[in-house]
């Protein structure tokens, strides 16, 4: 007797019952699918159409095939969160796909039909996913870094009520921001320099029995995952301690770039060449002996002081930082502002390419010129001190001359930022923009690094414009000049997002759900080691650094830094790694359940595996536009190209399919994918497949990958077409018929 | 009759764009209850009508497909569109919100089989496409449009092209009685997330928007770059539907100026600069891009970016705030009128079309804003006494998508910090 | 007007932003410029000045007073304000092309043969004199300017416009013997003189 | 329509023969037939004009328009002070609002002003003949007694500078002002809208002093309006009027064009348009003769009309 916990559901609806016989198509899902239970409806996202499978449901059914539209629609109708769900695309997948003609008629059929017994297999193979056991336990957060973010991060943290363990490696806490008189205002009117509001927030930690702090502390080791992370924090007296972590947000900052590596701009060469942070350090100084700021090398009055922006930024040469940091025009405003409040007499000169102060920061630019500071658009050329004075040497790019001012009493140097960022852990022995060898900051115990992996120019930030708290290393999220040079009110607003993201983990990890962007996903990788060879590919290749290897050199899952793409999956020579509702069988046997017309009736199959974010989308709005593709191809959404395993390819052709098309994300440096390196490892994958099809005796165009956008509503009809076309040339696989 | 379940634990985030589904989604996957309402028939906001980001060059709609994603399998976010929020009163942890729901004539049966747009013959306006295009009357807002669900235009209710969209539903799903609703809920919190507008073009009279069809703003660029809008993708001029290949950028159409809006947009600069590429990808050498500006803004690494164009040859920069436009009679041609201030170079350049960056204003302005906040000069949200209130993206400042994005999810922990359940020890 | 240079030199020692701020109408408003050039390219004289307003202001920050003051640039503006409606900062840039040009006459620095100079001065000597213009008078000095031979010249290229101008009835002859006055010239004479002395003393040409 | 009061200030040019006597002529003309009195304050003075500049410096400027506004105040109490020259209207409105702004621009004023037993109180309205019509009286009731519409007149409304910058009719663009199109409409002619040199700088004073730099612009002026098929150029300015008139036989002769475009005033047409005669319009004032307000001008009023 069939196992009525099987239920399949062919609707007719949308056109589906005039472009193809349903009654058909439902046969093949009882006698092919083998499911007990197969209904038919003429609209079955209907509210009687939905209380139709539910009441199944409610009678026992455990696995639910819904053959109707797209997987993508119709979310809210057909939500049955208890059930394991297989979604055959008859709508958007067969019947917008096709031209409505007699001709058409047979193979938009057999599509169908196609498509129907791929659902009956795939939830044949389906389980619904139990969730991740092992679930965290803490949701206290650490942070690294006592400066403005940090500080900004442990009070946010503070305020939603989440315990906070807080790590500076200093003696004291404040960072940068402590070390300023005043900074850039964030209200309006953006008129003049403002407090630095940094001595409330270390008030406000120090004083919260909530908030552990160690200051002079550094980590030892940070080893777990979202929810059981384990902190070793080693502390002053020379002793460690040991803290359990449910997320984490690392907020180490920056430092200046090295004014030294300027000699050309007099930088050392005389005190009356300072860097900004030495500015405020005069300033600083200046107010605690109730005098105005007055010139470094003999105690003289400062009369003239000259702002030299872009200081070993913005740099062509490859000497210095090729970026902008961002800050550092509404910096030296600032400074300059400094002495054009206390004595309007001074002469300030700010010497700029572009003055880079976005937003209000123009508020911030004209009340500065109002005051009297003057901005020259000029590049300078050299800084010649001369006993108490200096000689700016610059190109006036206004009147298109070299000009020079003389006699400056002082002279500033906009040097930018360089993120405090650890290793580099893709090459351990790189030194940072100012020369120096960085030690590490988080001293991960992860098999592929000790710290987050950066994104360029030494920085940890997000690589993704919609998601910057994407990370890497899940619940370990960067916050701060440490993910990108900003400045303070940026810095908070981010600090603020990023306790959120790790709250956010925390909390998720308990429940053994996934983190973005796959989001409540409960599925979760799981390993038959006793099949495993140790090869490692999948500690390797796995974009997030989620699995480990223990002495004997197995891979040592840790689900909940998982994002659950499968790379590991595809990674797998010996396919010991699944997860309960996607694996090589759910896929397998899709693949193996197309019917596949023997070599005369000219009819190819093309297997097409396409990145469920992009590709997938992206021929589902085609046919939505009328695109129409060829009725050959079979297409098979994947949750990433990196979760594709070969064997799926080789299976594909013994079993007599003539072409394999996989669709992913662009990769390169401007990558699209989602899951950072899936369709590049792909890509590097089939590279060997050539091999394989070699010994098959089969032409390397049978498999072919493609980069594709989720805008290639007309270019990827085309490319099947082309590709239906070079099978056409090459012929129908000699494999047919031995399967 | 809508219903909708909301408490005093309910975060209400206003405005459906990358900034609020980012707040409410950051929001309802921490596990908070969350009720997102959009003024439009779907979600999406600005964001679904660029082409292209800078500075990757990616697909905006790569990344509303994952929200989306996320938004279907979230059990904590219910979506409200075409709803309009009227008032909102009370103070932090216990608001009430009074919306205005316009009626959509289309009910969740809709199938989005696409029979009655067939079916129906009256065309209007295509606001996605900035007005270049035509839509039928009875519409899917564009291809993501989500709820997946038909809207039909108010113009054609009550005429036969109503009946006829009636008619052609084979589900029941067109209903033309439907009326305008209001409804009062409750709220701990709410975010306003309801980003930016253009600036009107045609106040900048010496650039002649409302006189000559080749001036155009970088929005409506967008679109005709896009393979959604309204030329398929082809970049092509207004006037006579020739291939536009050299083409003019002006910087700070708006921004920056006491005349108009005293900040600067920010993103306007990285704007143009992705533009100049969706130049050269329709043209490759062929296209010509010329950037007018005062100062290139493009901030952190972005300055990679800017690099990248500075070396193309096709782009040309020239550092003048051009002072009019003219247009050639016969060919429609605009004229740019200028000085080139790095070495004073007078100019009086031709080219097939010119695109104006328009600066960022907030589309809903602090004043028009119905809660007590304080703004800025420009309109833009600083903070709200009632203390649960809170700005997010471009209502808060001119800011770009990332640092929306960002803003956003702040936001989203300052409405949890309101509405958290005290279950948790106490700061 | 040389003391008064020498005077106005030693009083601002390099530094000349400060002394336009404090010595030239609107001159206060130079150091609000951006550099945006909005001004040089609405001026309809742009493509016959040496240096655009935006340009001027430049110089002046950058202390080139000689260059400034003694520029004919200034002399070019037709006061049609296309400059000011179009700048971004709402720079007066008109009244302070005039201001630059009336402070560059006061100290005698001025280019001496400015046809512009020459005319304004004329026409603000004619208009004084009885409270309102002569316009032939005007006309005529403006032709004998630059000495009696140019200026029978001028009059002589002239005399079709003057001729047609008489016949619409729109010269008159007779004004050079009695043109349009005001009663009360001696009014307007005493208020003028003070009205020196007062600008004389704020702006501190005074000795 | 009640009658409206105004203390005018014709300025230098609009004197019996006068450069502009003719834009006196058919200003009176026009507001006779609105019903509108127009008391010239007296003993009015020279506003100094913008081209005075060198001499004047700043302060003796405004106490020149000051003293105007004086006089207004004192003869003409609460009457607006309403200019027909664009220069006349733009430097009192400057002196009004320079003086405004600054208490002590306005001592010193007043402190001079003492010297001629006068005294600026700063209550003093400033408008232009244009904003009368426009605004106190609207093209509705400007259209009213029209008995001889210009049919058929093609017309360039040419606005120019100073009646456009820097302060302008309120509501119209400075790029691109429509008023005197909608005048030209009002009064039955054909204005062509698309007359895109309606803003260009004559040169104004200069044209004097750098005559051949100015005659380029007017060149420019006129030949834009011919491209546009105008029978005549309408400008509210006087010295617009005289620059674009008279110097045509010069560019003729430096540019070898033929231009013989006339140019009238804004209420010339309108006056015309009432039914004036020739000489009461100021037609008899031009050196290029607008020949088709001529035409007009000399019709019989179809009876009835008036």
């Amino acid at each position: 007797m069939a196992d009525l916990k099987y239920a399949a559901y062919v609707c007719s609806g949308c056109g589906i019952g005039e472009r193809i016989d349903a009654a058909q198509t439902a046969k093949i899902a009882e006698k092919e699918g083998k499911i007990a239970l197969v209904r038919q409806h003429p609209f079955l996202c209907s509210s009687d159409g939905v209380a139709l499978i539910r009441k199944d449901i409610g009678e026992g059914a455990t696995h639910v095939a819904i053959a109707a539209c797209s997987r993508r629609a119709k979310t809210e109708a057909f939500h049955f969160p208890s059930v394991a769900l297989a979604r055959a695309n008859l709508r958007e997948g067969v019947i917008w796909a096709r031209p409505d003609t007699d001709e058409a008629r047979e193979t938009t059929q057999e599509m169908a039909d196609d498509y129907v017994r791929m659902a009956c297999a795939e939830l044949k193979k389906m389980k619904l996913p139990a969730g991740n056991p092992e679930v965290g336990r803490s949701t206290r957060i650490l942070v690294v870094g006592g400066g403005i973010s940090g500080l900004t991060a442990a009070v946010e943290a503070r305020k939603t009520g989440y315990e906070v363990v807080l790590v500076e490696k200093q003696a004291q806490l404040g960072g940068w921001a402590a070390k300023l008189w005043k900074r850039v205002p964030d209200r309006e009117p953006h008129a003049a320099p403002v407090d630095t509001g940094v001595r409330e927030l270390i008030d406000a930690v120090t004083k919260d029995a909530g908030v552990k702090v160690y200051t002079n502390a550094t980590l030892a080791q940070t080893s777990g995952a979202p929810g059981r992370f384990n902190a070793t924090i080693a502390i002053e007296s020379g002793a460690s301690v040991n803290e359990e972590i449910g997320a984490i947000v690392q907020a180490t900052g920056f430092s200046l770039y090295d004014m030294n590596r300027l000699p050309e701009l007099g930088a050392g060469k005389s005190p009356n060449v300072v860097d900004q942070a030495g500015l405020e350090k005069l300033a600083r100084e200046a107010e605690a002996s109730g005098q105005p700021i007055c010139r470094p090398s003999d105690g003289g009055e400062v009369k003239s002081v000259v702002f030299v922006q872009c200081a070993g930024q913005r740099d062509e040469s490859g000497k210095h930082l090729p970026y902008c940091s961002g800050y550092c025009c509404n910096t030296s405003i600032k400074q300059a502002m400094y002495f054009k409040d206390a004595n309007p007499a001074v002469d300030t000169v700010v010497v700029y390419t572009d003055l880079r102060v976005p937003g209000n920061g123009e508020d911030f630019y004209r009340s500065a010129q109002h005051k009297g500071v003057v901005f020259t658009k000029g590049k300078v050329a050299s800084v010649e001190p001369d006993g108490n004075a200096c000689t700016v040497n610059f190109r006036d790019l206004i009147l298109d001359e070299d000009a020079r001012i003389e006699g400056a009493d002082l002279v500033v140097l906009a040097t930018g930022q360089v993120a405090n960022a650890g290793v580099d852990i893709e090459n351990a022995d790189a030194t940072d923009a100012n020369g120096a060898k960085p030690i590490s900051i988080l001293n991960l115990n992860y098999r592929q690094g000790k710290d987050l992996p950066k994104l360029s120019h030494g920085f940890a930030d997000s690589h993704f414009i919609c998601f910057p708290y994407e990370t890497r290393r899940t619940g370990i999220y960067a916050a701060g000049p440490v993910r990108r040079p900003m400045d303070i009110a940026q810095a908070m607003e981010d600090a603020t997002g990023a306790v959120l993201k790790a709250i956010q983990a925390a909390e998720n990890s308990q429940l053994g759900r996934s983190a973005h962007p796959r989001s409540g996903d409960l599925s979760f990788p799981m390993v038959r080691l006793d099949g495993c060879t140790q090869c490692k590919r999948c500690t390797v290749e796995c974009p997030f650094g989620a699995i480990d290897e223990d002495e004997k050199t197995y891979p040592v899952f840790n689900e909940s830094r998982c994002r659950r793409c499968g790379t590991c999956m595809g990674a797998c020579p010996v396919r010991v790694i699944s997860f309960e509702n996607y694996s090589v069988d759910t896929v397998g046997a899709q693949i193996k359940a197309v019917d596949i017309p023997d070599e005369f009736s000219e009819k190819p199959r093309i297997l097409v595996l396409a990145c469920e974010n992009d590709a997938y989308p992206a021929l589902d709005m085609a046919a939505m536009q009328g695109n129409h593709y060829s009725a050959f191809v079979r297409v098979i959404p994947v949750r990433c190209l990196g979760s594709v395993n070969t064997i799926w390819i080789t299976d594909a052709l013994n079993g007599g399919y003539d072409g394999v098309m996989m669709m992913g994300c662009k990769h390169g440096d401007d990558y699209q994918c989602h899951f950072v390196k899936g369709s590049a490892l792909a890509t590097e994958r089939m590279s060997k497949v050539d091999e394989t099809l070699k010994t098959m005796s089969l032409e390397t165009e049978r498999v072919a990958t493609y980069e594709v956008a989720i805008t290639d509503l007309k270019r990827l009809p085309q490319l099947i077409e082309d590709y239906a076309k070079v099978i056409d040339k090459i012929g129908m696989s000699p494999m047919k018929g031995f399967a | 009759m809508t219903e909708v379940v909301a408490t005093s634990q309910t975060i209400v985030v206003v405005g459906g764009g990358i900034s609020g589904m980012t707040a409410a989604l950051e929001a309802a996957e921490c596990g908070r209850q969350v009720l997102l309402i959009e003024k439009t028939p779907a979600l999406g906001g600005r964001t679904a009508l660029l082409y292209r980001y800078f500075p990757k060059l990616c697909h905006p709609t790569c990344g509303l497909e994952i929200n989306l994603r996320r938004l279907k399998s979230s059990r904590n976010l219910r979506v409200l569109t075409m709803a309009e929020v009227t008032k909102i009163t009370g103070a932090r942890g216990d608001y009430s919100v009074s919306l205005k729901l316009s009626p959509r004539y289309v009910n969740e049966n809709c199938t989005a089989c696409g029979a009655c747009s067939e079916a129906v013959e009256a065309a209007i306006d295509n606001p996605y496409n900035y007005g270049l295009s035509k839509m039928k009357a009875a519409y899917l807002p564009h291809a993501m449009a989500y709820p997946q669900r038909y809207v039909l235009d108010p113009s054609i209710v009550g005429t036969p092209e109503g009946e006829k969209a009636k008619a052609a539903c084979k589900y029941g799903a067109i209903d033309l009685g439907m009326k305008q609703e209001t409804l009062e809920i409750k709220a701990g919190a709410v975010i306003w997330a309801t980003g930016w507008q253009p600036y009107d073009a045609a106040k900048i009279q010496p650039y002649g928007y409302d006189r000559y069809p080749n001036v155009i703003t970088s929005l409506e660029f967008e679109r005709l770059a896009d393979p959604h809008g309204p030329t398929g993708g082809k970049i092509t001029r207004p006037s006579d539907g020739r291939e536009a290949k050299d083409i003019a950028f002006i910087q700070c159409a708006g921004s920056r100026d006491e005349n108009h809006l005293r900040h600067c947009s920010r993103i306007c600069c990285m704007a143009s600069l992705k533009q100049t590429q969706y130049v050269r990808e329709a043209y490759g050498e062929e296209g010509k891009s010329t950037v007018y500006y005062i100062d290139i803004r493009a901030i952190d690494r972005f300055e990679d970016f800017y690099r990248k164009v500075l070396a193309d040859k096709t782009v040309r920069f020239v550092k003048s705030k051009p002072a009019r436009i003219a247009e050639d009679r016969k060919t429609l041609d605009p004229v740019i009128h200028g000085v080139d201030t790095e070495g004073y170079h007078r100019y009086a350049s031709r080219h097939d079309l010119v695109v104006l960056a328009v600066g960022m204003e907030p589309a809903v302005k602090g004043a028009d804003i119905p809660h007590e906040i304080v703004a800025d000069s420009s309109g833009f949200i600083e903070s709200a006494a009632s203390g649960g209130f809170f700005g997010a993206g471009c209502a808060s400042n001119a800011l770009d998508v990332n640092r929306s994005v960002q803003s956003a999810t702040a936001s989203a922990l300052r409405a949890i910090q309101v509405v958290r359940k005290s279950d948790r020890v106490e700061a | 007007m040389g003391a008064m240079n020498e005077q106005a030199l030693a009083k601002y020692t390099n530094n000349f932003l400060r002394e336009v701020e404090e010595r030239v109408e609107e001159g206060e408003w130079v150091k609000m410029c951006m550099q945006c050039g909005v001004c040089a390219g609405s001026c309809p004289f742009g493509p016959d000045w040496e240096h655009s307003p935006q340009k001027i202001f430049m110089m002046i920050r950058a202390g080139k007073r000689d260059e400034v003051l003694s520029s004919d640039s200034m002399w070019m503006c037709t006061s049609c304000y296309n400059c000011v409606v179009r700048c971004p900062r709402e720079l007066p840039i008109t009244q302070i092309m005039h201001g630059l040009a009336t402070y560059a006459q006061r100290l005698g620095l001025a280019p001496k043969m400015n046809p512009t100079r020459k005319f304004s001065l004329l026409f603000w000597d004619n208009c004084t004199r009885t409270g309102r213009v002569n316009e032939l008078k005007l006309a005529l000095g403006l032709y004998f300017m630059d000495g009696l031979v140019a200026g029978i010249k001028k009059a002589w290229a002239m005399r079709n416009t003057g001729l047609g101008l008489l016949m619409a009835g729109r010269l008159n002859p007779f004004e050079i013997l009695k043109g349009h006055e005001c009663k009360d010239k001696a009014g307007i004479q005493r208020m003028l003189k003070k009205a020196y002395e007062i600008e004389e003393k704020r702006r501190g040409f005074a000795k | 329509m009640a009658k409206k009061e105004y203390a005018f200030y014709p300025g230098c040019s609009s004197q019996l023969k006068g450069s502009a006597s003719n834009y006196l002529t058919s200003v009176n003309s026009m507001c006779e037939t609105l019903d509108v009195k127009m008391t010239p304050i007296p003993d009015w003075n020279c506003c100094g004009a913008s081209i005075g500049y060198a001499g004047s410096g700043e302060l003796a400027r405004h106490v020149m328009n000051a003293r105007n506004f004086a006089l207004a105040d004192e003869h003409l109490h609460g009457q607006d002070v309403v200019a027909t020259c664009a220069a006349c209207w733009l430097g009192a409105k400057e002196t009004k609002e320079k003086l405004g702004a600054s208490a002590q621009l306005m001592a010193d004023t007043n402190e001079a002003l003492k010297e001629a037993g006068l005294q600026y109180k700063g209550n003093t309205q400033v408008r232009h003949m244009v904003e009368v019509l426009i605004e106190d009286i609207g093209y509705e009731q400007l259209g009213a007694p029209v008995v001889k519409p210009l049919e058929g007149v093609k017309i360039a409304g040419y606005v120019g500078c100073q009646t456009n910058r820097p302060f302008g009719i309120a509501g119209e663009s400075f790029e691109n002002p429509l008023y005197l199109d909608k005048l030209v409409e009002t009064v039955g002619g054909e204005a062509l809208t698309k007359y895109e040199q309606k803003v260009t700088c004559c040169g104004g004073a200069l044209a004097f002093s750098e005559p051949e730099k100015s005659q380029a612009q007017i060149k420019d002026i006129v030949e834009s309006a011919y491209d546009q098929g105008a029978d005549m150029i309408v400008t509210p300015c006087p010295l617009c009027q005289a620059n674009v008139e008279i110097y045509q036989s010069d560019i003729n002769k430096r540019y070898g064009t033929k231009f013989d475009m006339p140019v009238a005033y804004y209420s010339q047409l309108m006056a015309v348009a009432y039914g004036a005669t020739p000489k009461q319009a100021g037609l008899d004032g031009h050196i290029i003769k607008p020949t088709k307000l001529q035409e007009i001008a000399v019709k019989v009023v179809p009876t009835g009309k008036r």
